[in-house]
């Protein structure tokens, strides 16, 4: 009983972080503080992390928790914090559009799923692949996709720039 | 081979000019005119090389560059001068220098990015005269589009945007229909021969049933007729020429109009040769139509700038009349038309922009008796006036002389074969210098003669500068018109050729090289006629 | 001197370019009066000596042509168009007329102009007419020969137009030039035609074509036809005779040059050239003695009324220009050339006289307000009598031989030669004699009807123009002894008379004596004594005369009918129909459409992020169910 | 169902809820945070399915997509400041400078 489960347990591990994602991601739709929002967040960042890493993929596991919460979540807070105490208590949690949004969403997630389903069974069987690790992964990124590789920091020196051009307009136009 | 760098040199030279001109520090405003100048004079003097150089016994390119460059799709750059492009690539040099010189006291602001501008379409229309792959070719011919719409929505009159926005959409209308015109012609050139090529010299042995053909020249024949501009295309012309700055005139007029028909004489008729004959009866109509159309509205109009916008629609319909007459009268005439309209326009229009920096209104009820106020304007004036009607001794003359004697030969050869029409067409098309006289006399001497009037006087006559532009002006319109013969020479061979393209049919059925003469045309007759007494379907 | 024609040629030119330019506005006025006369005069006279000395060589070469190609124009498709310059028989009388006359008019020029302010500018166009003339009469192929003829008509324009503040008188200018150039479509079409049919357009080898065993395929008459419209607008014949009276606007040694004595013989002188081509068009020569005849006639009775001393003169000509190609029509080339001649010599006498008198007046040109002018400026006088009674076709003065030539060969050449076409062309020469003695009458005898101020300023003109009034005058009297159609024989044959009225010549002298008499006395008798008898014969016939006075009212039919249409045309149905409306119409109005629904389309853009995420979103669902229920 | 399938409807729904974030939740912040998540979703079904066909191009494409994330908030997060201090609020309703 228990061999077996353990021998499941990273199958089972799997379906709670899955779910426990999921729940974090509904939490996103209807917590009102963007601060509780944002923990939810990166509480499915997490779970997702969790799921990479029971799938082997540890680098990217990895690189989720130190990217997405590390960083880029890291960063929403500090802004929520910044800019929480002029937020009028007041206001609306959801627009107009919360009915066709769910109803929209819901068709869509149905055209998906039948799609998927029942249009391309062979894509969602079960692996065959070979496993394989950062080893492979770093080898074929920087032969293969070298230049998507360098792109990279282009697009971000860019970013970087923007963002100062951006911070600046604000600035001139504000005196 | 280092002729062929030569070329090459001269139609960068231009985009180099921009370069320096931008790295100039600002307020030097003198200092970019006369940069200009400089590089307009030297690109003259390297094209007046390379003309002296042109071997007129040498069929086909010469100075060519031929690289690769978009390889997978067969697109190279190619490019060369051969008797087609020859006189009007001297013509657009020799323009350059005129146009700088003549807007050095008429722009004012934002004289950098105007010459600049300026620069810019001068590389984008030599590139488009001397592209030999239809790709380039493209390439050369929308980027001329971008200049001009800067220089009259930036420089221009009151009106000048609903000018430059009625230019633009005209002339993107058509480019889009010769974009999907090309596509077509080198997938099914591909699809037939196997070869993926968008060099000209590939496509002229396309071989596609006639109505195809007549689908593609229509659709390259409505861009190449919006530039000419044939009547009922030409409205964007008046308004552009009337809002644009004198410099934007003058190349507007001198060369960008002379695409159209040069692209029909290049591309629209040797490379759909049997649509051309299709539509031949339908061509010349519509060049009549703008003979007489042109001049006749030319007599009502009130504006300068609109008098001689209208003169070049009739004029350019005396151009598309003789290449359509297919023989070498027609042929070499159209090219000493274009060569010619070239330089008389250009003169017209600058000589506009002159009084106008003196009065201010181009208004012609403003004005009367010049000839006293203004006595060595006016004998300019009247000189390119006679030379636009076509007065013996200028070019005009001999443009319109041999145009009409080629369309009435080819009429004549037609009416033999019981044909009136053409014979009907070409007559209203000789009559027609009669409606060119009219309204040409009448605009001098309403302008010119009679009691002495202007606003904003005193005004001094020409300055030193005027008096060169002009006098360069004249002297090439008298060369053009007293010895053509050696011009001539330079193209006859392309004239020889096109009328073989044109003669030949390439619907694929015929035997390939028949030469498509019956025993009524002679020696230089239009081949067209013969075989439309033979039938034209095998 | 191989080039000798050519140097002919490009005399006058030089003269056009250095007066032209050194002594205009444009090059700064860098010479004096005395140097522009020099340059001006001089040339020409070369030019005429120059001819003089070509009409030896000719003689010597046994009238074999002398040619003298320039260069080659332009060579397309092996066939090559040359600028050849060409002279026999033909060209030397033409030449000689052009360069003698013409040279005479320069001096006579020298003094009348000597006031103008323009004088400079004046001499150049003199000169740059010259030289078209002698391109025109020199040429060897109808295109040089077309040069020439729109030179000319260049020329003309320039010199009608030549006090150009006026307003009427650019205006005349201009209507000179176009209604040429609508004579010149003609041309021009009929050139083409020439060289479509005959290969060539050296006019030597056209008529050698039309000479030779076969003809070439194409109809004698419509080539005769089209070209005879050109000659029509060039020698002023009905129908567009109408910018010649107008044309005296210019200074009047430019009408005595070129309205009367040489630019307005060019048809005469084409329509000769190409007689290799008429003698094969029967029709076109009916048609060219009809017009003629009926031009000489129509003109004549507007001439009988005039009051302008050279309107008279104009229309005068028009109406010797009809008798030109009465004989032209007939087949009588070498009379038409020999009425050239004399009428160059009279006419251009006249011409140069009614300028001495109108200089005398100080512009006065009615000759309803002169009179009594015969002893006051006698040379004068003496000449202009002469040249008319030349005209009036008095024997033996020139006009009478020409004259007489032409009306018998009207009457019997058997190449359309008939009684109705002699009595046309007689009672043209009725009213010649009849209107030109008027004129003499009006301007020189009676009362003076001048104002006081006028008249005290009378004064004869100086030795300059009274010079070569008296040599016109000589040559007026004499030339009719020149027995020119004798020596144009060998290459223009006089057409065959038709024997049966060969007996008819001495009576028909005798008419043409008596015509001639008949308008001197008619013309002494109404208005010898204050013109009562005129006047009395006006109240009449106040309609007849109306219509004469008003020319026909030709000028207005013409507006009515050709410009006024044309205008309409162009501005309602062409320029505010066509461009405004149809064009720009629909341009405008397809994108006043693209605007409205662009606008109405635009009120989707609310500006809120989360509505363009909800479409978004819907389209791709229904993008989705697209796919999956079509795939 | 196996892991897979769950993986793939994880996926699914984590960028459904995301879209649905963007559409219905009117908080600026809150709308960039749902987009993150949209990106996880797509991540996570790249993940799927490069584990499961034993390539590495799912994995390097999840690797520019956190580049394209950090990006994105490295843009986006200025923008909002801006606008924020524009309107003083959070609230995208405010914003509709965009209506046509």
């Amino acid at each position: 009983m228990i061999e077996s489960l353990l021998q499941h347990l990273d199958t089972l591990l799997l379906y709670v972080f899955a779910a426990c994602a999921l729940v974090g991601a509904v939490l996103m739709l209807v917590l009102r503080q963007p601060m509780r929002v944002a923990m939810a967040l990166i509480s499915t960042m997490v779970f997702l992390g969790g799921i990479y890493g029971l799938l082997g993929v540890h680098f990217i596991a990895a690189f989720q928790v130190l990217i997405y919460v590390g960083a880029v979540m890291v960063f929403m807070v500090y802004v929520i914090m910044l800019l929480e105490i002029r937020e009028s208590a007041g206001m609306a949690r959801y627009s107009a559009l919360v009915v066709p949004g769910v109803v929209a969403t819901a068709l869509f997630v149905g055209a998906l799923g039948y799609g998927v389903w029942h249009g391309y069974p062979a894509l969602i069987r079960a692996a065959a692949g070979t496993r394989f690790g950062i080893h492979q992964f770093s080898i074929s990124f920087l032969t293969e996709y070298w230049l998507h590789f360098e792109l990279t920091s282009v697009l971000l020196v860019a970013a970087v720039v923007a963002a100062l051009a951006v911070i600046k307009v604000s600035r001139r136009a504000h005196g | 081979m280092f002729d062929a760098a030569l070329l090459n040199i001269v139609v960068y030279l231009p985009l180099g000019g921009i370069a320096l001109l931008l790295a100039a520090p600002a307020g030097q405003d003198a200092f970019v005119r006369r940069l200009t100048l400089g590089l307009m004079t030297l690109q003259l003097a390297l094209v007046a090389w390379l003309y002296l150089r042109f071997d007129p016994t040498v069929a086909g390119l010469q100075f060519e560059t031929r690289l690769p460059w978009i390889a997978s799709w067969g697109v190279h750059y190619q490019i060369g001068l051969d008797g087609y492009n020859v006189l009007l690539v001297l013509m657009t040099a020799f323009l350059g220098p005129l146009v700088v010189a003549g807007a050095f006291t008429a722009i004012r602001k934002d004289v950098k990015l105007f010459y600049s501008m300026v620069l810019l379409i001068q590389f984008a229309m030599l590139g488009t005269f001397v592209a030999q792959d239809l790709f380039l070719f493209y390439v050369f011919w929308e980027t001329m589009l971008i200049p001009m719409f800067l220089m009259i929505g930036i420089w221009g009159g009151e009106r000048r945007i609903y000018a430059t926005i009625k230019f633009f959409l005209y002339t993107a209308f058509g480019s889009i229909l010769m974009l999907a015109a090309v596509i077509y012609l080198v997938l099914s050139l591909q699809s037939t021969t196997g070869i993926t090529s968008f060099a000209f010299a590939d496509l002229y042995r396309s071989q596609l049933p006639l109505d195809v053909q007549c689908i593609l020249l229509a659709a390259f024949g409505l861009s190449f007729a919006i530039k000419v501009p044939m009547v009922p295309l030409h409205t964007w012309l008046p308004d552009a020429h009337v809002e644009a700055p004198t410099a934007g005139s003058v190349i507007l007029a001198g060369v960008l109009l002379k695409m159209g028909t040069y692209g029909f004489m290049k591309l629209g008729f040797p490379l759909f040769p049997d649509a051309t004959l299709a539509f031949t009866p339908a061509i010349m109509f519509l060049a009549v139509v703008s003979i007489v159309y042109g001049a006749c509205v030319a007599l009502v109009q009130t504006d300068i700038k609109k008098i001689i916008a209208y003169s070049s629609i009739s004029h350019l319909g005396y151009v598309m009349l003789g290449l359509v007459s297919l023989n070498l009268y027609g042929i070499q005439g159209a090219v000493i038309q274009m060569v010619s309209h070239g330089l008389t326009a250009a003169g017209l229009f600058l000589m506009v922009g002159m009084i106008y920096e003196r009065c201010h209104t181009r208004e012609l009820a403003d004005y009367g008796g010049l000839a006293k106020l203004l006595p060595v304007y006016s004998v300019f004036f009247a000189i390119l006036t006679l030379a636009s009607i076509g007065l013996p001794t200028t070019s005009g003359f001999t443009g319109e002389f041999l145009v009409l004697l080629g369309a009435f030969g080819a009429a004549w050869q037609q009416y033999e074969l019981g044909s009136t029409l053409p014979l009907a067409l070409a007559s209203v098309a000789v009559s027609g210098v009669v409606l060119g006289a009219l309204y040409m006399l009448w605009f001098a001497q309403r302008f010119l003669f009679g009691a002495a009037k202007a606003p904003h006087q005193p005004f001094g006559d020409l300055d030193l500068r005027e008096r060169a532009i002009l006098g360069i002006i004249v002297a090439a319109v008298f060369v053009l018109g007293l010895f053509p013969d050696e011009p001539m020479r330079k193209t006859e061979l392309a004239a020889k050729q096109f009328q073989q393209l044109v003669g030949t049919s390439r619907t694929g059925v015929r035997a390939a090289g028949e030469p498509g003469r019956g025993p009524a045309a002679s020696e230089n007759g239009a081949p067209r006629f013969a075989r439309a007494g033979t039938g034209s379907a095998p | 001197m191989k080039h000798a024609l050519t140097l002919i040629v490009l005399l006058p030119l030089v003269g056009f370019l250095l007066n032209g330019f050194l002594a205009t506005r444009f090059g700064g006025n860098r010479v004096g009066k005395g140097f522009v006369t020099a340059l001006a005069c001089g040339l020409p006279i070369a030019a005429f000596l120059l001819t003089v000395a070509c009409l030896v060589r000719l003689q010597e070469a046994g009238y074999q042509p002398l040619v003298d190609t320039a260069y080659t124009w332009a060579l397309i498709g092996g066939r090559s168009f040359e600028i050849a310059f060409y002279f026999d028989r033909l060209t030397a009388v033409m030449t000689l007329i052009v360069t003698g006359v013409g040279s005479l008019i320069h001096v006579y020029s020298a003094g009348y102009m000597k006031e103008d302010e323009s004088y400079a500018r004046y001499f150049a166009y003199l000169n740059l007419f010259l030289f078209f003339m002698l391109l025109l009469v020199l040429g060897r192929s109808l295109l040089v020969l077309f040069v020439g003829w729109e030179g000319v008509g260049l020329a003309s324009y320039l010199l009608i137009g030549f006090w150009f503040e006026d307003p009427e008188k650019a205006a005349a200018g201009k209507k000179a030039f176009i209604v040429n150039r609508i004579g010149d479509a003609g041309f021009l079409l009929g050139m083409f035609l020439l060289y479509q049919t005959v290969g060539t357009l050296d006019m030597d080898r056209i008529n050698a074509a039309f000479n030779g065993a076969t003809l070439p395929a194409v109809s004698a008459s419509l080539v005769g036809i089209l070209l005879f419209i050109g000659a029509t607008g060039k020698s002023a014949q009905i129908p567009l005779y109408v910018w010649l009276p107008d044309a005296m606007a210019g200074p009047t040694p430019v009408s005595a040059l070129i309205h009367a004595a040489t630019m307005v013989t060019a048809g005469v002188y084409l329509v000769a050239r190409l007689s290799g081509i008429y003698l094969h068009a029967p029709e076109a020569s009916a048609l060219v003695a009809g017009i003629g005849a009926a031009t000489a006639f129509f003109a004549a009775t507007i001439a009988l009324v005039q009051t302008d001393i050279k309107k008279v003169l104009a229309y005068s000509t028009v109406s010797q220009l009809g008798l030109m190609f009465v004989a032209l029509g007939v087949g009588a080339y070498g009379v038409a050339i020999f009425h050239v001649t004399t009428h160059a010599f009279f006419k251009a006498c006249l011409f140069l006289g009614a300028g001495s008198v109108i200089h005398a007046l100080s512009g006065e040109q009615d000759i309803l307000k002169m009179g009594g002018l015969a002893r006051k400026i006698p040379v004068t006088f003496v000449t202009f009598a002469i040249a008319t009674a030349a005209i009036a076709g008095i024997p033996p003065l020139a006009g009478f031989f020409s004259k007489d030539e032409i009306l018998w060969f009207s009457f019997a050449s058997a190449r359309g030669g008939s009684t109705f076409l002699w009595l046309v062309a007689s009672a043209a020469s009725l009213m010649t004699s009849f209107y030109m003695f008027r004129l003499l009458w009006l301007t020189f005898f009676g009362a003076s009807r001048m104002s006081h101020e006028v008249e005290h300023h009378v004064h004869e003109s100086p030795l300059s123009m009274t010079g070569v009034l008296a040599v016109l005058a000589l040559l007026s009297a004499v030339g009719g002894f020149l027995a020119l159609p004798h020596f144009l024989e060998p290459m223009l044959p006089l057409p065959a008379v038709v024997p049966a009225l060969h007996h008819h010549e001495r009576t028909l002298i005798g008419i043409a004596i008596a015509l001639a008499f008949t308008g001197l006395a008619a013309a002494v008798f109404l208005y010898g004594g204050g013109a009562r008898r005129a006047a009395a014969l006006r109240g009449r016939f106040p309609l007849a005369h109306g219509l004469l006075l008003g020319k026909y009212f030709v000028d207005e039919a013409y507006d009515f009918l050709v410009s006024r249409p044309l205008l309409w045309l162009s501005d309602r149905v062409f320029l505010r129909l066509g461009d405004r409306v149809l064009l720009d119409g629909t341009l405008n109005g397809l994108a006043a459409w693209a605007q409205r629904t662009a606008g109405s389309l635009s009120r989707i853009q609310t500006g809120n992020l989360q509505l363009y995420a909800f479409l978004a979103l819907a389209g791709v669902v229904a993008a989705l169910v697209w796919t999956w229920a079509h795939v | 169902m196996d892991k897979i399938q769950v993986l793939l409807a994880l996926s699914v729904a984590l960028f459904a809820v995301g879209l649905l974030g963007v559409v219905i939740r009117r908080n600026m912040l809150v709308m960039l945070m749902c987009m993150e998540l949209m990106l996880n979703g797509v991540n996570l079904s790249l993940v799927t399915f490069s584990h499961q066909l034993g390539s590495t191009v799912g994995a390097v494409l999840v690797f520019l997509i956190f580049v394209v994330a950090t990006a994105e908030i490295a843009i986006a997060i200025p923008i909002v400041l801006m606008l924020v201090r524009q309107k003083h609020t959070l609230d995208l309703n405010a914003f509709t400078s965009l209506k046509g």
